[in-house]
């Protein structure tokens, strides 16, 4: 799937919620269910930075592919990282940092993606970005 | 006029916005207050009929003009009880007030001169410091706070030593609601012949501000943060200790004459005022003063003792809620932390719910730290807020626990 | 949307005050604009609906607030056509912004560097360098003017040299009206690798702003000579420059993160904003700006200039008069002296005529030394203004030249 | 003459004019009728700050009496600087610095005299006590 189409079926998913509870509780359950990042990576140097809550961000390169791990000390907070992780994660670099983060619009929770947010979701996007611009320009992919 | 909060409220346009089709619930004043239709009104007033640059020009609109924003000055200065309108300066706000002082100390201190603030301090009361220490290689030392929010005075006795230059402490702590003994600081201090600043930015909509009773060198406070305009602020200083500090910013009335080698700086407070001031911040910023002059200060304080009471009842009942900041002498500023939750998920659902509140911080990374949180909840009431409202919140809260676990 | 006086006549409520029984004509715009509807009630209606702090909450006032500064933001980097929003920060006005340049070039200025600036600065581009330059034992040098009120550029190639660090100056004077060739100067300039700050207080309402263009590498205004309201202000700089200056204030949004050793600042822009911003100011000169926009710069320019040569051709009649700066590029800024009649007189007459008018030195002593003239009478004309007043005006000095002879 | 008695004179003076023309031509003929100050002293130590035109104010003491010249080189804030010496002048040095000066005020010429003011009246009348309380000092009349 490209992240267009993973972004779309996120989407779709949430349409399914007609109001504002229904929508934060399943955000809440994906934030509780997912151990996401290796307790390894849990440090400074993958912590980043302008966050409200903590986040933590790590990068793999698995072939053709990046994948990205990430955890946080608040559960909305990795509830949408959740997310961003299943369309991000598995594409290939151009793929990434060539792509748009409507869908984040689209399920209505754009105010916590809006660039002069403190919540710190917003520093993740560009350092997923930065991740796979770095290793777009190391692998040529 | 007594305390009618229904009458109150209505003078607030903004209490009767929708947040997400419900209700607004403002509960972050601590962060900026909401302003009267006397206060609004004032600022339009001014444009459509007074409007005019200061002090410089000869027609009868600036002169007009000159008045209003010379009596506005004197109106703070009584309102804070100084001496004279020489010792109030129009700044932006707290924060450039602190600043305007660190840098006006920047000459006095020196290598191995030490400089006293406490834990709580807002940053904007703390980096000045700080940075002026680092600069002139002195020591910035740190009075601890205690469990229940307090400070403890014998511990600053202690701290005091021949090369203490100056102690800067907040009136009100934002964080904890804190009232600190700030008369009893100032004299301590000056036993030791040592200044004192006082950041006001919590303490002017919410208890008496009497600079000459404190007895403080200096105190600073921001119109937005008491029902009045954003960009206008207060700096008040000793005569004696303005004098003694070089001027901030250089131009416009803040100059006396000047030719190519050299300049001649204006009087007190003059000298402290580079370029044209913000007259309509002013003006707006003596409406919001004489507003809570009209309702009366010590109505004021009572309608929000009650509050905090009533707030802080209530919240005693959410299980694993810890209320960080007991002081017995606190204004109605609560933060909150939650066994097990993060203050930003609480937030983000109560957002949803309509109450405004702030997470986080709140600009007080220290004390966080002393504290070890990551940041708290913190709701902060004003003169318009209700125990109505407090439900809303309990209910809410309540609510986004019951989600959260 | 073309251009109709009546329509905008009818923008600014305060022209149709009364001044001792007449009607107010204001000439004093070179001071302080008045401000439109369009600005006054933008101003209102923010803190009517939608008041807030901004950055650091997680509720939704606060996001609207937020989006509302930063839009604004990115309006004025649009309007003066800035490569990013990264590039302008919000000051209390032009005085501000050249402190803070001054004060972050405190860092790169050592002794036996060089500063030019030109003799027809304010004070305000002229006693913060001469302060950093006396402070850092530099040297500050003075471009002369000529007698039409220009300046000449081969003279400035000639003071350059490689101790040469800033080249500080206005883009159009505030007593000689003259447009200075700041594009050129730019060009000399970075030929020897030397930056230009240009100070655009008489500008930016008068002119079509494109610092892209200019290529400069700091520019400022202020919003209330743009009818905007007072106490907001804009710095550009390009972020090479504004990456290597340090934060001048200290407190809120600029820090990123803070113990009590040492502290991260945010990044651009708000490495340069200290405490809670203006936001209602921002607003507020944001719909100033739009409302140029509305009515076109080229529309303003063509008004004005005809406005400009109706007065000049007018007061050609009046005896003894003579117009100071004569430069072919200038806006309507008119400085006016009168043989043997000192500005302060006429001035004093006028104004009880109704007549708003600046005597003075208009914050510009070292050019009134150069001139050798005690002050001069400046007529400065904005958008509103009318043949019918200068009409007025004309009359009215003619009769107040005859009270004095 | 005390100077209140001397104050009211003034007043009623300008009590004839009705319009503000009368009134500042009498002024500015006031103005240009006297040369108030000996070339000598029109230089810097005399000068007073603050003002948009240049005042020069000299004090001497006549047996009891403070004796002032001045000038100025605009004619209307010599006009009026004619008044205050008028009233001011040949008084003594406690007369003086206890006077109050709202028969400017009551001559329709407060916008002159406002503390805010920049055109150096004020500042000449500051000026005019402290001459005299330094005299009273001295010689404690
Ligand atoms: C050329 C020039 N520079 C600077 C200033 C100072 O502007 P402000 O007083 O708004 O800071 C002025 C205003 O008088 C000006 O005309
Ligand atoms: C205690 C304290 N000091 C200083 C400040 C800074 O005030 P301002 O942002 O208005 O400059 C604040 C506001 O958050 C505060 O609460």
């Amino acid at each position: 799937m490209t992240i267009k189409e993973k972004s779309q079926s996120v989407v779709d998913e949430f349409a399914i919620f007609d109001d504002w509870m229904d929508k934060y509780a399943y955000l809440i359950e994906l934030g509780k269910e997912l151990p996401i990042i290796d307790e390894k990576f849990k440090n400074d140097s993958h912590l980043i930075t302008g966050c409200q809550s903590r986040v933590w961000l790590h990068a793999d390169y698995d072939e053709d592919n990046v994948v990205f791990t990430a955890d946080s000390d608040a559960v909305i907070t990795k509830g949408i990282i959740s997310l961003l992780i299943r369309v991000m994660s598995d594409a290939t670099p151009s793929e990434i940092f060539n792509a748009d983060f409507t869908f984040i619009d689209d399920i209505g929770l754009s105010t916590h993606l809006s660039p002069t947010r403190a919540n710190g979701l917003v520093s993740m996007v560009k350092q997923m970005k930065l991740y796979a611009k770095a290793l777009h320009l190391k692998t040529g992919k | 006029m007594g305390f009618k909060i229904n009458t109150i409220r209505n003078d607030f346009p903004i209490l009767s916005t929708k947040v997400n089709g419900k209700q607004l619930v403002y509960f972050d004043n601590g962060a900026t207050t909401h302003k009267p239709l006397q206060v609004i009104d004032r600022v339009s007033d001014y444009y459509k009929t007074e409007n005019s640059n200061v002090h410089r020009a000869s027609y009868n609109l600036s002169h007009i003009a000159t008045d209003l924003y010379e009596n506005s000055r004197k109106f703070v200065a009584k309102f804070i009880n100084a001496n004279s309108y020489r010792e109030i300066i129009f700044t932006k706000g707290t924060t450039e007030s602190v600043n305007l002082v660190a840098s006006g100390f920047s000459d006095l201190i020196t290598e191995g001169d030490e400089v006293i603030i406490t834990v709580m301090e807002h940053h904007s009361n703390f980096v000045p410091w700080q940075q002026l220490c680092k600069k002139n290689k002195a020591t910035l030392r740190f009075l601890p706070v205690l469990k229940d929010g307090t400070i403890d005075l014998s511990e600053l006795e202690d701290m005091i030593n021949f090369k203490t230059k100056l102690i800067s402490i907040t009136h009100i702590s934002n964080v904890l609601g804190t009232i600190n003994p700030v008369k009893k600081i100032s004299e301590i201090a000056h036993n030791n012949g040592i200044p004192v600043f006082v950041d006001g930015a919590q303490a002017i909509a919410h208890t008496n501000v009497d600079v000459s009773d404190i007895d403080c060198d200096f105190y600073c406070f921001s119109g937005h943060k008491a029902y009045g305009p954003m960009g206008i602020g207060v700096l008040y200083g000793k005569e004696e200790w303005l004098n003694k500090l070089s001027p901030y910013q250089y131009g416009g009335e803040m100059i006396s004459s000047v030719n190519f080698e050299s300049t001649i700086f204006n009087e007190l407070p003059y000298k402290f005022e580079a370029g044209t001031p913000n007259v309509a911040g002013a003006l707006g910023m003596e409406a919001s003063l004489r507003y809570i002059q009209d309702i009366g200060m010590d109505n004021i304080i009572k309608y929000e003792d009650t509050l905090l009471k009533y707030a802080t009842k209530k919240l005693e009942n959410i299980k694993g809620l810890r209320i960080i900041g007991n002081a017995k002498s606190k204004i109605p500023v609560i933060s909150i932390n939650i066994e097990g939750l993060h203050p930003f998920d609480i937030g983000t659902l109560l957002d949803q719910m309509g109450i405004a509140i702030r997470t986080g911080n709140h600009c007080a990374q220290p004390l966080m730290e002393a504290l070890k949180l990551p940041g708290t909840l913190r709701v902060s009431l004003a003169l318009y807020n209700t125990k109505d409202e407090i439900d809303l919140f309990a209910d809410a809260l309540a609510k986004a626990v019951d989600m959260l676990t």
